[in-house]
């Protein structure tokens, strides 16, 4: 994949802990890193512990070396809660792309935002939503073609637990057809 | 507390921009913390005159969401710092709140001399048998062949007979209950805080997020129905094998010495002979008064 | 373990420790380093290993350095406060010359400060932290292949030179998650201590040699000898002797002093033309590389100098990297640590300190800013 | 879910009429959801909504226990006595 | 060590240039090393894997004069090393010597946490009751009234039960004696290194230098025969009421447990559960066969 | 307490803390400060004030710090290995900023090293040694005189500036006996902390003040606040912010760096004309001291600077007294440890280091012999 | 100075005739005078010459008890057994 | 006092833990600055807390300001082992004077030392051979002229413990009376 001018695409993620953000970003840079053989940096930053509170990762993907390992502006920005959608709309570059999930942010803070109900999905797709970071998964990889869908496949495949990888691989075919059918992928 | 529209412990929370605190959904240690409110409240203490001195953990965010003095010192250290505290300010109250990696694994040998002395501090050890804080790491008081990130295979280090070691260090008071008996909690923290001396109350607590998950033990709600059946009281436990209750929770109040004077009691006697105890009264009613 | 894989630097580390022959942890858990115990916890008892949670970070080192002293290769792991902590036998494990490996993934300080926020702020006190005058070797990574290699290179220096090693790795590094492909554990190049060839009667674990580098007998191993952390003479034994003192002194500092050729580990990029040069480590040197990237593109004839070893210092390099420079830039997560060192050698006055100790790391803007002005 | 309340005597409160003796106001903004509340309720007051939110479902069969203010880890509980006596 | 013409001590001993030793005319350090050689020699373990660790003080020079494996280390730290050696080379026998201020003061959480673990080691404590090494200060075992330099108005510091405390801790073996009785010493020490995992062996000793001139106590030979005469049997002592045995040096074997596994032998578990047993046990024989 | 006594440091430095208001000391014997514990043993209860033995070096000085939030000045008194034992709650005290002054009477490390030998091998630590960016501010004296007055110009420091304050004194001048007056009480200039004087609801425990030194109210007065080792806001709670952990750092590196000149002491000998500079501390001083009236009577034009304040580094001074020097000479019982900061200050190429540690004092003669080569 | 020795049971050495069963001997170079050994002796066979030396004074009456050694805190004093038997 | 050419008169007191050397170092400074008002600064050397051993103290006394606080070469060197004179015989100056203690000292490296039985003169006039070091001082006084008599007994007078005072100013005495009668002091 990665047929953008930049040799580098930054993507963030950022929610409330629990929400399984930081294992999303582990799995989009593998996908990326391992599967499409492309380099990719993944960072995260969070608080104490499991708690709740803000949690985010920071994705770098390119063709060439990465050497700065976090955002400078990012070409992607997915926020499962309001607070972290306030706080880091701004590290979105203005091409940028932002996706929202509707269920926790009201207040979408761009026009051009992908914004669906994306635990809304999980819970419908597999009855759990705690799936809900897969599906985003999918709808990032559907929504940028950063990575490809095999390779996420492959991804999802290694990292989920055994018993859940079938659900799991649901939730991401579900996230990727709802942009990639909903809408045609906003990456220029 | 009597009845009113606000919750019994709000006067002494810090509700302004602290809440909700940083606790996971359901864990216990807020429900430990309005024990020792409420033991407070039962008491009348004077806010300003109690301090409350933690070390690190998530048990020793407490001080942050209290209303009276409070300390948030270093990992294992509270009662070190509550000692210099109790005995320049023997008008106060000294209430430590430690885990029990806190209080037992780094802070051990800190609560071995605090019982040892005597030293005029309530230490409120909320046990949820792992490091909450740092995700999962076995304890000193995790039960034998229970998991913890650094126990993948089971843990094979006998957890403290928290009881037995307080009291043959020098406790003057030792007592355990567990979040789900907040009453009784709060009771035991109360005589503690009425013990002269060094008293100390085991209070259970649950952390799902990580001994529940590592051990199969459901959320907050199933790890509290799990303590609350496997508790007994100390009575009970006596009339029972000791392999019968071994793994149990037992409560109840353990050690009670309420003639052993206290350590600073004793250094007034120092002050005396050597002339120094007016100056020391003064010393101190002066901080209080300026 | 041979194939690529998204593998985090903290974990790195502990897989490269395995691979130089570590055989023994322990340690206490603290954030952000306590994905490497718990990596120990899981992969040490597969490899015949030990693994223990000790009671606190006191115990941690001197468990490592019993160990050691045991003939097994032994590491910790911890953070600021730990390391804090450690301090006094980090000491020991210098003046005894017994091996071990300590990684320090640092947080922002001081005190419990801000225990998931990067920091470079023990750097100095790597070097200085503990009292009286020691040797120290301190290697820091800019990425997760140099946490596998870094560590690998902290247990043969560690060995070679029978000294601690520490491994300074901020905690960008440290979470960070790239690409790593693991070679071959028959790849890897992993040198051991000296054992002594001579009787036990002869044998001298803290003799002069040629190396500097006494040969050191595992304990249990028929070579009865004695270890204190009380000056010593050749034999061990504790000594008030200055004409005992001295000498030894002399060969710890020798040892290291040396071998600074050998020890010491960088790389540079373009400094060869550079009127401004980039001194940087760690995390803050990718930032660096990235603003060298931006500075080019602008025609600026700037170079990177980037530290893989920070103690000893390497002072011929920075010195070589530095001479015809106008101007240079040392940009740290920390108040300006390496900072004085550079100053030391190229003159405060040519030198622009860029930091950050509000838990946020140096961009490459910053940098580029301080190219400006 | 085996009724905890009902294995658990020393929570259990006295039999009662219908009126409430007790008005239960839950905190949202402090609420964490945990259900604490609802399952050990002796009588059943409290329910999840679809939302997760906590609700009064029996608000008549609150004894006024405090059972709920007194474990709720999150201070989100007020129970608030409904009888006539003075205090 | 049958009749012969020198020192039955003497092949134990590092005499070349080590002797005379630093302690003071008539220090009970020296008599209780003697009892811990004879315990060995009684045992014939192989010097070769026999190794010495101790912490800081007078006491912890003791390896300085041993023939063995012998490691001087930090204050306090003595336990912790030792538990690092112990498990790298659980085929060497591994012995603590420590003083009471090493052990107990600035060492009581490493003693605890050993105790906990049942780590395989023997763990002699010579209990002066006072600081001897700096000068005469105050320790955790000096009983109150008592004078030190730092405690110049006499000490209100509950001293430890050490046995107590160690029982609690976890130790698998407690018993005291003292110098004077120093074959029951070396009996105890023997027990002591016999028995897997965790074994304290506390022996009483004067330190006439400090604790006997601060507290007139006389000289060596004075303070030995007050160490003699205030010393009853845990037999006798248990006759009598605890008040007559308060101050009273009880001797006895206070505690044993050989049926409890020593942390190394559970460790054993996890190494096979995780498939590594063959290659630690390969690795031990490496090490010692190189 | 008004007529000459023969004292010794150890002791004037206890009894300069009474003088300045310790009413608390929380210490663990070692070699060689513990005729301090003594000392206060002995005398703090006649004049109400609490003495206790703690456990180990971490409690006493966690105990300190817990005394002096409750009002009360507090002190203890180390060495080497106590002093790396103290690290981590030393950085707490700067953290929380709550005042204490910590005596370390330095031995010759490192570990165990030689407990009753000299050394000035801790000077670096005392800077560096706690993990994490932090002021520190620490004094040295080179006589008993001054092992009183800077002991209590080391409370008042403290008091003044909230922070902790280490007193390094090494061996020969914590042993050795003078003649000193002490002076009557009422002489001695002593400074508190400021109390606020707003209502609690105002307080700020952390707030910024024109100062940059905020009032600290003693626990149990009525100020019921929140003290942390985490970054925290004005108010002293927790925070991640880092538009909150900036100003920290910002305010607490300008308490010290505005008041540098204040903080600061130092005295000359001869620096106006001199061709060579010796910058001396401690007891090397003295033989600076010497070493200079030798050389004179041998018409050499040197001076001496000695130093009393170590940190903050007296940058300023050192550049003013050697700007005009050819050669800086640096003794010192280590191997260079303030020769690095004037070796920043000055250019290494004029300095010569004169070092020692073998336990032995640095002669007069060596220093001459510096001057000569 | 109480006979320690004869409160003391346990190291009360049985009557035997004047014929010693050991000889002493004191190695003057590690020997501090503490004194311990003459104070203890069961049979008060050593003695403490004027300059502080430790002499064997009774050499006939030595059972061989091994206190002196076993208790010397120097390892100053060996013992060596003289019945006839052979080890 | 201090009719010296130099200003700076620097004595060395040498012997074995426990013999009292430091206390006696610490009488004489307080005799030389308090008593007669000169300067005076005492350091000492010594092993490991109470235990045998070398023990050393310097005592420097001067009209005017001391500076470097240790010998430079010693002025007078009073030994009470064979070791200390042995080990520091050469730190003495080549006009400087030895005194030994010849109950401990048999081999004498120097032809004008003043060598008498400080111990043994201790033990004939107290009974206490601990006041040889009293004894010592009286003979350093005697010998060196550097201090007043008079200063030695207050300085004496104050230091001892109250019950010990008489028995000690004997032993100063005898130490004093044994150099100036039975020879002239050796200081020039
Ligand atoms: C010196 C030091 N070591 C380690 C840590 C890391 N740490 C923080 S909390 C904690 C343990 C928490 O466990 P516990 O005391 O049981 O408290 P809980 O979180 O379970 O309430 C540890 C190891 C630290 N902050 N400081
Ligand atoms: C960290 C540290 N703190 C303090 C000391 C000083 N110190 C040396 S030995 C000792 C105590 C000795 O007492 P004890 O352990 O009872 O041994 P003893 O000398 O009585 O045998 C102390 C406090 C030290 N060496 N290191
Ligand atoms: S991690 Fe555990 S102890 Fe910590 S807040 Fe969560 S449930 Fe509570
Ligand atoms: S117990 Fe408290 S936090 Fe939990 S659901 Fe009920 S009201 Fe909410
Ligand atoms: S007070 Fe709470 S727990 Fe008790 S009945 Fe009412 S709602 Fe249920
Ligand atoms: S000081 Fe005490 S313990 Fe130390 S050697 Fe002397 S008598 Fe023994
Ligand atoms: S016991 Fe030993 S050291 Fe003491 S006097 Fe007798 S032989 Fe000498
Ligand atoms: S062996 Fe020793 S103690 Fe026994 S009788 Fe002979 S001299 Fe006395
Ligand atoms: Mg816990
Ligand atoms: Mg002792």
């Amino acid at each position: 994949m990665m047929e953008k001018t930049s040799p580098r695409y930054e993507v963030c993620l950022a929610g409330s802990g629990g929400q399984g953000m930081i294992l999303a970003g582990i799995i989009l840079a593998e996908a990326a890193a391992i599967y499409d053989d492309l380099n990719a940096v993944q960072t995260q930053s969070y608080g104490p512990a499991a708690r709740g509170g803000a949690s985010r990762t920071e994705i770098i993907i390119s063709t060439e070396v990465i050497h700065y390992p976090k955002i400078i502006k990012a070409n992607l920005l997915l926020t499962m809660s309001q607070e972290a959608c306030d706080k880091y709309f701004f590290d979105l570059r203005p091409d940028g792309q932002l996706v929202v999930d509707t269920e926790f942010v009201s207040r979408i803070p761009s026009s051009s935002a992908i914004a669906l109900p994306i635990t809304q999905i999980a819970r419908k797709v597999t009855g759990k939503a705690i799936t809900a970071n897969i599906v985003a998964l999918g709808v990032i990889g559907g929504a940028s073609g950063i990575v490809s869908k095999k390779a996420l496949i492959d991804a999802v495949t290694s990292r989920a637990p055994k018993d859940t990888v079938e659900i799991n691989l649901k939730a991401l075919e579900a996230g990727w057809n709802s942009v990639v059918t909903a809408e045609p992928s906003s990456a220029t | 507390m009597g009845s009113r529209e606000y919750h019994s412990a709000y006067e002494y929370l810090r509700p302004s921009k602290k809440f909700p605190h940083l606790w996971c959904p359901g864990c216990g240690i807020g429900i430990v913390m309005g024990a020792i409110i409420r033991a407070i409240d039962t008491l009348s203490l004077d806010k300003d005159r109690v301090a409350i001195v933690s070390g690190i953990g998530c048990t020793a965010r407490m001080p942050v969401y209290m209303d009276f003095n409070t300390m948030h010192t270093t990992h294992g250290r509270a009662l070190a710092f509550a000692t210099g505290l109790a005995l320049a300010r023997p008008d106060m109250t000294v209430i430590t709140v430690m885990g029990d990696g806190d209080a037992l694994a780094i802070g051990g040998n800190h609560f071995i001399h605090a019982a040892r002395r005597n030293m005029g501090i309530t230490a409120v050890i909320v046990n949820n048998q792992i490091y909450g804080m740092t995700g999962g790491q076995v304890s000193p008081t995790t039960p034998a062949g229970k998991r913890a990130s650094t126990a993948p295979f089971g843990n094979i280090d006998k957890p403290f007979p928290v009881a037995d070691l307080a009291v043959a260090a020098g406790a003057a008071f030792f007592a355990r209950s567990t979040g789900y008996h907040s009453h009784e909690l709060e009771r035991y923290v109360r005589i503690g805080i009425e013990t002269p001396g060094f008293a100390v109350i085991e209070a259970i607590s649950h952390c799902h997020t990580t001994y529940g998950r590592l051990n199969k033990l459901g959320g907050a709600v199933e790890m509290m129905r799990y303590i609350k059946s496997n508790s007994i009281t100390q009575r009970a436990a006596e009339k029972l094998p000791p392999e019968e209750t071994s793994d149990k929770f037992v409560r109840g109040i353990f050690h009670h010495d309420t003639d052993r004077p206290d350590y600073y009691t004793l250094y007034r006697d120092i002050l005396e002979e050597a002339g120094g105890l007016d100056l020391a009264d003064q010393r101190i009613n002066g901080i209080v008064s300026a | 373990m041979s194939t690529s894989q998204l593998v985090q630097g903290n974990e790195a580390s502990a897989a490269g420790a395995i691979m130089a022959g570590c055989r023994f942890f322990g340690g206490y858990p603290i954030t952000p380093s306590t994905d490497i115990a718990e990596y120990m916890a899981r992969k040490l008892p597969e490899v015949g290993g030990v693994f223990i949670q000790m009671e606190d970070e006191i115990a941690s080192i001197a468990s490592i350095i019993g160990a050691s002293v045991g003939g097994v290769k032994a590491m910790t792991a911890t953070s600021g406060p730990g390391f804090s902590l450690m301090q006094e036998n980090i000491g020991y494990a210098a003046m005894v010359e017994v091996p071990c490996v300590i990684v320090n993934v640092m947080r922002l300080g001081p005190s419990t400060g801000r225990p998931t926020s990067p920091s470079q702020g023990d750097v100095m006190q790597a070097r200085w932290g503990s009292h009286g005058d020691h040797p120290i070797i301190a290697l820091t990574p800019s990425n997760v292949e140099e946490c596998f290699t870094l560590t690998v290179r902290a247990f043969n220096l560690s060995e070679r030179y029978r000294t601690p090693v520490i491994v300074l790795i901020d905690e960008i590094v440290g979470h960070m998650r790239e690409k790593i492909h693991y070679p071959d554990p028959s790849e890897v190049k992993v040198i051991d201590r000296l054992s002594p060839t001579e009787p036990p009667e002869w044998y001298k674990p803290y003799g002069s040699t040629p190396s500097n580098v006494p040969p050191l007998a595992p304990f249990g191993t028929g070579y009865r000898y004695h270890m204190t952390g009380l000056h010593h003479d050749e034999a061990g034994f504790p000594t008030g002797r200055v004409d005992e003192i001295a000498p030894w002194s002399n060969r710890v500092f020798r040892k290291i002093k040396d071998n600074v050729e050998h020890i010491v580990q960088y790389d540079t990029d373009g400094i060869e033309d550079a009127r401004t040069v980039i001194v940087a480590y760690g995390s803050v040197a990718r930032a660096s590389s990235e603003a060298l990237r931006i500075a080019r593109t602008r025609r600026r004839k700037v170079g990177l100098l980037r530290l893989k070893t920070l103690w000893p210092f390497p002072t011929r390099v920075v010195a070589d990297a530095c001479r015809d420079a106008r101007r240079v830039i040392v940009p740290e997560m920390n108040l300006g640590q390496i900072a004085i060192e550079v100053e030391r050698i190229v003159g405060d006055r040519k030198v622009r300190r860029v930091n950050r100790i509000d838990g946020e790391m140096i961009t490459p803007q910053q940098i580029l800013n301080a190219m400006e002005n | 879910m085996t009724k905890d309340q009902q294995e658990d005597s020393h929570n259990k409160a006295p039999e009662r009429t219908r009126l409430p003796k007790g008005r239960v106001i839950v905190y949202g903004k402090w609420c964490k959801e945990c259900g604490i509340c609802v399952a050990f309720c002796p009588r059943d007051v409290l329910g999840t909504a679809s939302d997760g939110s906590i609700v009064v479902v029996k608000p008549e069969e609150c004894t006024a226990c405090r059972w709920c203010e007194l474990h709720c880890p999150d201070f989100a509980i007020v129970v608030k006595k409904l009888d006539t006596e003075s205090d």
